[in-house]
C-alpha cells in the first residue's frame, strides 16, 4: 500500500448540492449547474489495501484522488461490485475517511464495509489490486456546526461512517464535538482513534455492555441532554431507522437542530429512479415523496415523516 | 460516417435514446452528461396531475435484472413544462415526453398541452406500464384499446407520436401493426415484464406493490425477438430498448430491426455510458465498414440455413 | 418433517422434480444423483418418432440465463419404452413422461402407448415448446388448442396429466383454468421464453434455429408472478418453475402458489444441487416451524398494505 | 503453493466411459453403473497456483486429487467461473496435467486455459486461493496404443491441453510416441519439456516459421506420413476444426486409425441437455446427432460428419 496518512483537511467544502437551481430559460447552454456543484466522476479506482475489522466488517481503501478532493463530510459514492450484470446496480457506500498523501493533498477514499448481502461480500472478500467503478461524490452533505455551537454525533453501528469527515470538518471550524458511539459489544467499536485523534470525546455504549454503556446509544445520550449547559447543540444522527428516529424524537423534544443520514435502497444515485424515496412534509403539512439521493442522504430530521420509513 | 436515424419527422444525431424512467426528467443528468450529445430523451411518464407513486420498497435487484413499481411518481405535465421543460431547452436536449392517462381523453388532453409548449420532439404514450391499476397497460394488452388511444392522440397534435408497447402480451408485432395502422410514427418496445418477488424470510413481497415490471440485462433477448417480429410486420420506425447496456446490445436490436434504441437500467449503472454508446457504434461501423447506421436497421443475416 | 405434496393422485417424497430437456432421459444421471431421491423426474420430450433435432449452435449464453433450440431431439416413445424405462424403473425413479405431438390425436396416442408401459407415474403434455414449428406451443397459445388437448389425452388415459404452459401469452391463468376445466390433474409452468440472440459480428443468429427458449434465473420473477396468478384462478396442483437455482428460489415458487417445483437450467451448472434444495427446505422449515412442506404452498402474505 | 512434481502414473485406467450399459430390468437398484465407471465429483477446488504462459495463455493448478486420481487421458472437467449467475454455466476444459505429490498420489490437476471470452478471462485472472467449483472427470477419454503401435499427437493452439496426459499413458505402455504441434508463434508453443521428459519426439510448426516448419502443422506431419516405416500409427488430433478434419483425412487416406477430441459448446458436460450433438454415421450409414460429452469428447474420426461441424 502507498504511503498515505490522514490528516485534518483545511477548508471543507459543505456546500450542499444546489438541488435544483434553475439554469434559467435563456438558453444559456451549460452555463450554471442545475444539480450538481461538483459533476459526479466515475472511477475506475483499484483497491489500495483491504483492512479486516472483524467477520462482518472490513475498511477498504480505493484510490480515487478526485472524489477525494471534491467529498464534503457525509457525501457517499456508488460502487459497482460486478463487472457482469450479477449483481446488476451499484451500491451506495458513505465516504468513511479521505486519505492524504504527505502534501495533505487528498489521495484515496476509504468505505467500511458491512457485509450483509452479495455486493458487500464482494467487498468484504476484495483484494489489494482489484478494481470497482467508483462513481461520486454524491448526495446532500452534512451542515458542520460552528462555535459557540457543539456536535454531537450518534452513530449506531456501521452508521459510524459519515462522521470520520464530518469530525474533520468540526475540528477545522473549532466546533467542540462528541461521538455517542453503539454497537453490540466491544469488538464492534470500530476506529475510535480517528475521532480521538481530532479531539472529539466519546460516549460508547453496546448491547452487552462489554465497553461503555450497557444498552442502546440513547442511554449516554439521555444522560448528555439532560446535563447539558447552555451552548446550543447540533445533532447528527447515523444509524438503524429505530435509532434516528429516537434521536430525532429527542431533538424535537429540546428544540434542537438534527440531521439524519438515511440508507433507502438507492438504484442509481443520481435522481433518475425514483427508488430511494422517503416522505418530507411539504410547506403544505401534507407528506411528499422526495429522492432520497439528492435531497439526501442528509435530511432535516424535523421533515421526515418516519411512519413507514424501511431499513 | 452517417449515425444519424430517422424516427418520423424527427432526425436524430445519433440511435441513442434515454429510457422513460430511468433518466428522470433530464434535468437531474444536466450536469453529469451533455445532454446534447444523446439522439434524445425521454422524460420520466406524466400524467396531468401529479401523483405520489408507491410506498417504498420500489425496486428490488433480480438475476442480472430488476423490479421496479415506482408508481408513476410524478410533478404532473403543468409543472413539467414551466420547470424542466426550460432546461432541457436550455441544454438542446431532444426531448420526448412519455405520457400516461387513465382515459382515452386524458392522452389527447397532455398531447395537447404538450403540442403548446416549446420544445418537445415527440410524444411517448405509455400505454404498458405495469405498475399501475388505472392507466397504461389496460390499453396496451387491448388492440382496441392501443388503437383508440393512438388515435385520439393523433388527432390531438402534429407532434410525432410513438405508442410504447407493452411485452406483456401472446403476439406484440400485431400491437405493432394496430399503432402503425392508427397513425403511430413509431412505435417503442418493450416496456417491462410483469413480475414478481417474494422474499422467503419474511413471506412478504419485495415491492410493495407486490408486483412489479422486470427490466435490464436479462430480458434483452426477449426484446431482441419481439423487436425483430414486429420488424417484419411493420415498416414505421422501431425504437428497441429492453437490457441494452453496451454498443454491442444497441447493435444487436438495430440489426434485428430497430431504427434507434432505448437504455434505461444500464443507465443507473452506468450513467456515463452514453460517450461508450457513440464511440462503440463509430468503432462497429469502422471495423465493418458500414457508412450507415440506418444501414444496420433489420440487417440480421439469416442465412441459407435458418429454420425460420 | 413431512416433505411430501400431492400432484392428483400422485404422492411425491418431495417437490423437488427434475425438467424435461434438463435432465436427459434420466438415465444420464441414474450414477450421478440417487434418482429414487427426487420428487419425480420429467424426461426429455417425446414424440411418437424418432427425431434428429435442430443443428448445433443448440443453445447460447444470455445474461443469467440461456437460449436453447434443442428441436426435440430425441429417441421417440418406442426406444423410450424399450430402452430407458426399465433402467428408470430399476433405479426407482418417479417417472413424468414430456410428449409432444404435431396434432391432437399424436399427443392421445402417446398417452395410450405410455398408459400401457409399466413404471410411468404421469404424462406432462409439453403444448408449449417455443422451438419448433408443427406441434406444441401452437396449441398453447390458443385456448381451444389447450383444451383439445387436454380433452383428447383425457379420454385416452387414467394417468394423471401435467399439461405444461407456456409464459409467451397475455393471460397465462385463463390457461391454467381451461386446463382444468379440460380435466387436467395439474398444470406445470413455465416453460421457455421465445427469444433471440444475433452474433453482431457475424449478423448472424447465434442460434442454427434463429429463435430459441429463454430459461435460468433470468425470467425468475416473471415466472413466480405467473404462479402466482394461476394460484388465483386455479384449484388444481401447480408445479412452478423458471430459474429455481436454490431452496430459497424454490420456496419463493411454493410460497407464490406451487404444489411442487422443477428445476431445469440449474441442473447443468450443479448436478448434486438435488440433495442442496431438500436439505435447505428442511432448515427453513425448521427455522420457521413449518411442519409440512404443503403448508408453504400459495402463503405469501400480502399484508395490509398491498395494493393488487 | 504445496511442493508438487509432475510424475508418469502407472496403471493408467484408460476404460471408456460404458455408455448406456443397462442396468437391466430386475429393479437392482444402484448395483451397475448405467454411464459412469467413475461416478464425477463436484469439487470446490481452490487455485494453488497460476502460471501466466503469455498474453493469452496460463496454467491454472487446482486442488482436486479426487479429480486427479479418477481422470484418464482425454477426460474434462467443467469449471463453474462465477458464484452468481453471470455468467451461468460452466465451461468445459480438458485435464492438462495430473499433477502428483512425492509419493505418487494424485494430488492436483492442471488446466491450460486460453482467454477466448468472459469465463476463460475470470480463469486468466484467478489467484492462489480463489475457489471454483470443478466437475470431473467428464467424457470418453483416448484409447493409448500399445506398442508396437506408435502414436502420433497432432496438436493446434490450446488443442495441446489433452495430450499431456496422453502422453504420460503411451511412455507407461511404452509406445513410441511423436507430437506434432502447431502454433501462430514460437512463443506460442507451451511446455514443450513435459513431453520431452516423457521421451516424446516433437515435430513443430509455426505460420510465421519462428519455430520448427513455417506454417500449418500438416507440413511435418505430411512429412512424416511420406517417410513412416512399418509400424502401424495411431492418430490423435485435438485443436482448430479444420486441423483436426485435416488429420482424419489423411489418416483416412493412409488406412490409420485417429482419434480427435472435439470442443463443441457445452451446456452440462453429463449428456443432459443436447446441445454438444456432432454428427456421426451410424450403422445404417445415415448421420445422427450424438452429443459429444458423453461420447466423447474423443471420437473416432472415420464416424464423424465433418460438414456443417463448429468451432
Ligand atoms: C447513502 C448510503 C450510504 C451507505 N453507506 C454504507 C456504508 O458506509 N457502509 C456499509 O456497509 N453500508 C452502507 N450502506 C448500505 C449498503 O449500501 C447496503 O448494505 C448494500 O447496498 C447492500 O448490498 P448487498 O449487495 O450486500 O446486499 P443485498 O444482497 O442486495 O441485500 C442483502 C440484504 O440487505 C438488505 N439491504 C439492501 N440494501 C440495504 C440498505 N441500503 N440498507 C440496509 N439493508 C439493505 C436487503 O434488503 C437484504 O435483506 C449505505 C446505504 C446508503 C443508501
Ligand atoms: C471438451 C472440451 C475441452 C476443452 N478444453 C479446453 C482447454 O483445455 N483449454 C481451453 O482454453 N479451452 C478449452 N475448451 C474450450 C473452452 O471451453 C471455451 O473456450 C470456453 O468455454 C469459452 O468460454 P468463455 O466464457 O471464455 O467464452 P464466451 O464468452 O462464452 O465466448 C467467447 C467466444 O468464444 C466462443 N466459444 C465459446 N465456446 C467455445 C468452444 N467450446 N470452443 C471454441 N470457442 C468457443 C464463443 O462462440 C465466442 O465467440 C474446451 C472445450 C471443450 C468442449
Ligand atoms: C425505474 C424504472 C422506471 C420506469 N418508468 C417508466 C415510465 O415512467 N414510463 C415508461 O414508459 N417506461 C418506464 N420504464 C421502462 C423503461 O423505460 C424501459 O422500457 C424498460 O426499463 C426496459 O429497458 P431497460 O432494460 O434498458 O431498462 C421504467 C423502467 C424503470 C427501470
Ligand atoms: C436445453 C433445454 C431443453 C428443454 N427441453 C424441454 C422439453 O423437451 N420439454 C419441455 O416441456 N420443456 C423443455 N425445456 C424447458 C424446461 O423444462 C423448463 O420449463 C425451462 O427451462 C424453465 O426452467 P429452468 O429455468 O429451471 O430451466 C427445456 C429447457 C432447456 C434449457
Ligand atoms: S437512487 Fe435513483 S432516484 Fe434516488
Ligand atoms: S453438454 Fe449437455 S448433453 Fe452434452
Amino acid at each position: 500500500m502507498r504511503n498515505l496518512s490522514i490528516q485534518p483537511k483545511v477548508g471543507h467544502d459543505t456546500r450542499a448540492p444546489s438541488i435544483l437551481l434553475h439554469a434559467g430559460t435563456g438558453g444559456g447552454h451549460r452555463t450554471r449547474p442545475v444539480y450538481w456543484p461538483h459533476m459526479p466522476l466515475d472511477v475506475g479506482a483499484a483497491v489500495i489495501a483491504t483492512t479486516r475489522l472483524s467477520g462482518d466488517y472490513n475498511i477498504l481503501t480505493l484510490d480515487a484522488p478526485a472524489i477525494a478532493a471534491a467529498a464534503a463530510p457525509g457525501q457517499f459514492v456508488m460502487i459497482r461490485t460486478s463487472a457482469g450484470s450479477d449483481p446488476l446496480l451499484r451500491r451506495p457506500f458513505s465516504i468513511f475517511e479521505i486519505v492524504r498523501d504527505a502534501r495533505g493533498t487528498p489521495a484515496a477514499i476509504t468505505i467500511l464495509n458491512k457485509r450483509v448481502g452479495v455486493g458487500t461480500s464482494r467487498l468484504a472478500c476484495a483484494r489489494e489490486g482489484d478494481r470497482f467503478d467508483v462513481l461520486g461524490p454524491l448526495g446532500r452533505p452534512f451542515t458542520p456546526a460552528a462555535p459557540p455551537a457543539e456536535a454531537w454525533l450518534v452513530a449506531g453501528g456501521v452508521g459510524l461512517a459519515p462522521f470520520a469527515t464530518l469530525a474533520e470538518a468540526l475540528a477545522s471550524l473549532g466546533t467542540s464535538t462528541t461521538l455517542f458511539y453503539g454497537a453490540r459489544r466491544a469488538g464492534e467499536l470500530f476506529r475510535t482513534e480517528i475521532f480521538e485523534r481530532l479531539g472529539v470525546r466519546l460516549a460508547l455504549a453496546t448491547e452487552d455492555g462489554s465497553r461503555g454503556d450497557r444498552g442502546l446509544i440513547t442511554v449516554p445520550l439521555d444522560r448528555a441532554l439532560a446535563a447539558r449547559g447552555a451552548a446550543p447543540v447540533r445533532l447528527y444522527a447515523c444509524g438503524p431507522t429505530p435509532m434516528m428516529r429516537a434521536v430525532a424524537e429527542r431533538a424535537a423534544a429540546h428544540g434542537l437542530a438534527c440531521e439524519v443520514s438515511l440508507e433507502q435502497t438507492m438504484g442509481c444515485g443520481l435522481g433518475g429512479c425514483y427508488s430511494c424515496v422517503v416522505r418530507v412534509r411539504g410547506a403544505d403539512g401534507a407528506p411528499h415523496y422526495v429522492r432520497s439521493c439528492i435531497n439526501g442522504p442528509v435530511m432535516d430530521a424535523a421533515s421526515l415523516v418516519w411512519e413507514g420509513l424501511g431499513h | 460516417m452517417d449515425l444519424t436515424t430517422r424516427i418520423g419527422p424527427l432526425t436524430l444525431k445519433n440511435p441513442f435514446i434515454a429510457a422513460s424512467g430511468c433518466f428522470g426528467y433530464g434535468v437531474e443528468y444536466a450536469d453529469v452528461v451533455d445532454l446534447a450529445s444523446l439522439g434524445a430523451l425521454v422524460v420520466k411518464g406524466l400524467f396531468l396531475a401529479p401523483r405520489e407513486g408507491h410506498p417504498p420498497p420500489r425496486i428490488v435487484e433480480t438475476p442480472s435484472g430488476m423490479l421496479n413499481a415506482i408508481g408513476l411518481q410524478g410533478v404532473g405535465v403543468h409543472r413539467f413544462v414551466e420547470e424542466h421543460l426550460p432546461v432541457l431547452r436550455g441544454r438542446h436536449a431532444v426531448t420526448i415526453v412519455n405520457i400516461c392517462g387513465s382515459s382515452v381523453e386524458e392522452y389527447a388532453e397532455l398531447a395537447r398541452i404538450l403540442s403548446d409548449a416549446e420544445g418537445v420532439a415527440a410524444l411517448e404514450l405509455n400505454i404498458s406500464c405495469p405498475n399501475i391499476k388505472a392507466g397504461g397497460i389496460q390499453f396496451g394488452c387491448s388492440l382496441v384499446g392501443t388503437r383508440d388511444v393512438v388515435e385520439a392522440v393523433r388527432r390531438a397534435t402534429r407532434l410525432p407520436i410513438i405508442p410504447k408497447l407493452t411485452p406483456n402480451v401472446t403476439d406484440v408485432a400485431s400491437f405493432a401493426r394496430a399503432a402503425e395502422e392508427a397513425g403511430a410514427d413509431a412505435v417503442s418496445l418493450v416496456n417491462t415484464f410483469l413480475a414478481m418477488a417474494i422474499d422467503v424470510e419474511t413471506r412478504r413481497p419485495k415491492l410493495s406493490n407486490v408486483m412489479g415490471g422486470l427490466s435490464g440485462p436479462a430480458i434483452r433477448p426477449i426484446a431482441v425477438r419481439m423487436v425483430y417480429e414486429c420488424r417484419q410486420l411493420v415498416s414505421i420506425p422501431i425504437i428497441g430498448m429492453g437490457g441494452i447496456a453496451s454498443a454491442a446490445d444497441a447493435i444487436e436490436f438495430m440489426l434485428a430491426g430497430a431504427n434507434a434504441v432505448q437504455v434505461g437500467t444500464a443507465n443507473f449503472v452506468d450513467p456515463f455510458i452514453w460517450t461508450r454508446l457513440v464511440d462503440g457504434l463509430r468503432a462497429y461501423m469502422a471495423r465493418h465498414d458500414v457508412a450507415r447506421a440506418a444501414d444496420l436497421v433489420g440487417a440480421v443475416d439469416l442465412g441459407a440455413g435458418a429454420r425460420r
